[in-house]
């Protein structure tokens, strides 16, 4: 019990981690499509954690499943949404940010 | 909770504040669907899930939706900010 | 395990509020667009938390809404808002 | 840097017939691939029967999560049927089929690979320089068009360092990459692989195409 509780918390504050790293990464990243990325992926990946940790504690299947479900549902329509904004940004012809010479490290 | 609380009404006045305070048009009604949003989960502290759904679905789901629509309609009052090219921060 | 909660639930506010950070300051509408999208998977975990936190099972629904309508958000942007071609700004939609 | 190849698409049933791209071939090091749709999926009735069947049952799958299993079939029972009628109309049964019980082996490559895109990411935002070096690619698209390239699209802005931007008609992809310094191609390359044997596709490896 005490090991599922330890394990239900660790994905909870990873969960927290990645949306914390997420928003940092839409607030530190050069342009509209690094953004994208970082929106796209930490994000899910901290509903994710998030959604497994409660999993945990989920008192039914219906519960676990409908946990599941949101997720699902989040990742795709986070995936749209980057798609469709990255999409637009190309249309209307906003540059891609380009590291300087030998920029990143 | 009393954080949470307090955080919560902190930034739900604040953003009231800035979607008033916004001169562009597209950023008051961005802030917009935040209050929307941040108005629900204050529904939901305030142990009332129904009308949390309410909000969510019509604060920060159709009303936001409707509102950038008319925003496209507008002829582009935000026009000359909306292509400027980005400098690195 | 309810203080833990407690402080994913904190800790995601926060996140919320530095979210508002990248709303006000743009540049871009696509960037504004693209937090709101932000707070949309940001507010589906928090009210995930505050269901197992508050023993109101309802919040889960509310986060499968909301899940489902902060895309139209962005949907509406793309469609409506950003649709024309960067050299025709004096025409408005049709 | 354009990544583009001259890809033959060898199609078996001949539905899903198409002129290969017309592409040149500076890169060789992109194996030349050949999709073969595994069997013939006519649209005919038997098609749109299964179709419905499996869409009424997801749907109903749904109610019972939804309604957390109280019971209330006498609505969502008919909701259900009415939904999948709905759903047929709006839309029509495609070619391609989900194999489901490939859906675990998807789902853990899915989650792995999601696992390393928020690390990559977070590893990346968290470094103080800041190590970006992000291009714009253009990779050419094996799977055939409908509901692969969907889930290909789709799936690649959830992988490492990958986002979609855009397909042109020329089925070449559009891909914004974070650092140029990861084999981008090969990572698509797997994706495209993992999706062909969700949808039961047959990829042949290097020596399937034709090259010229």
């Amino acid at each position: 019990m005490i090991l599922i509780d330890l394990l239900q918390g660790m994905l909870l504050l990873a969960g927290v981690g990645f949306f914390l790293v997420g928003t940092l990464g839409i607030l530190r990243f050069p342009d509209v499509y690094t953004r994208v990325h970082a929106l796209t992926k930490a994000d899910n990946l901290g509903l994710g954690l998030i959604v497994f940790g409660l999993l945990l504690g989920a008192e039914s299947v219906p519960v676990a499943l409908k946990l599941l479900l949101i997720w699902g549902l989040a990742l795709v329509a986070s995936a749209t949404a980057g798609y469709l904004v990255a999409r637009a940004a190309r249309r209307r012809g906003v540059k891609p940010w380009k590291a300087r010479s030998g920029g990143g490290a | 909770m009393p954080w949470l609380d307090l955080l919560l009404g902190l930034t739900l006045v604040v953003t009231a504040g800035l979607a008033l305070a916004a001169r562009d048009m597209f950023r008051a009604v961005v802030m917009f669907i935040v209050f929307g949003l941040l108005m629900a989960l204050a529904w939901v502290r305030l142990q009332a899930p129904d009308i949390a759904l309410a909000e969510a679905a019509i604060g920060a789901g159709l009303t936001g939706v409707l509102l950038l629509d008319t925003l496209g309609y507008l002829r582009r009052p935000f026009g000359s900010r909306v292509d400027k090219p980005e400098k690195h921060q | 395990m309810n203080w833990l909660l407690e402080v994913v639930a904190v800790l995601l506010l926060v996140t919320l509020v530095l979210g508002l950070i990248r709303i006000w300051r743009g540049p871009t509408v696509a960037d504004r667009m693209l937090a709101a999208q932000l707070f949309g998977t940001t507010g589906v975990g928090l009210l995930l938390v505050l269901a197992e936190l508050q023993q109101m099972p309802a919040l889960r629904d509310v986060a499968l809404v909301l899940a489902l309508l902060a895309v139209m958000a962005v949907l509406a942007f793309v469609a409506r808002v950003w649709r024309q071609d960067p050299n025709d700004n004096h025409e408005g939609p049709s | 840097m354009l990544r583009q190849n001259r890809l033959k698409i060898m199609v078996q049933t001949g539905i899903l017939c198409r002129q290969p791209a017309v592409l040149d071939n500076a890169q060789a090091d992109w194996p030349r691939w050949s999709v073969m749709a595994e069997q013939r999926h006519a649209v005919d009735r038997l098609s749109w029967i299964s179709a419905y069947a499996l869409r009424l049952g997801l749907l109903l799958g749904v109610w019972w999560i939804l309604s957390g299993s109280t019971g209330d079939w006498w609505f969502g029972l008919p909701l259900a049927v009415f939904a999948a009628a709905v759903s047929l109309w709006l839309t029509p049964p495609g070619r391609f089929r989900l194999r489901l019980h490939r859906m675990p082996f998807f789902a853990g490559f899915f989650l792995w690979q999601s696992l390393l895109a928020g690390w990559d990411v977070a590893r990346r935002t968290l470094s103080p320089a800041l190590p970006l070096r992000p291009e714009i690619l253009h990779l050419p698209v094996v799977l055939p068009e409908g509901a692969p390239t969907w889930w290909l699209m789709l799936v690649i802005s959830l992988l490492p360092g990958t986002l979609s931007v855009r397909l042109d008609e020329e089925r070449s992809l559009e891909v914004h990459c974070l650092d140029s310094r990861l084999d981008v191609p090969a990572s698509v390359r797997e994706t495209e692989l993992q999706i062909a044997l969700l949808f039961g596709l047959r990829i042949s490896g290097a020596d399937g195409g034709q090259h010229s």
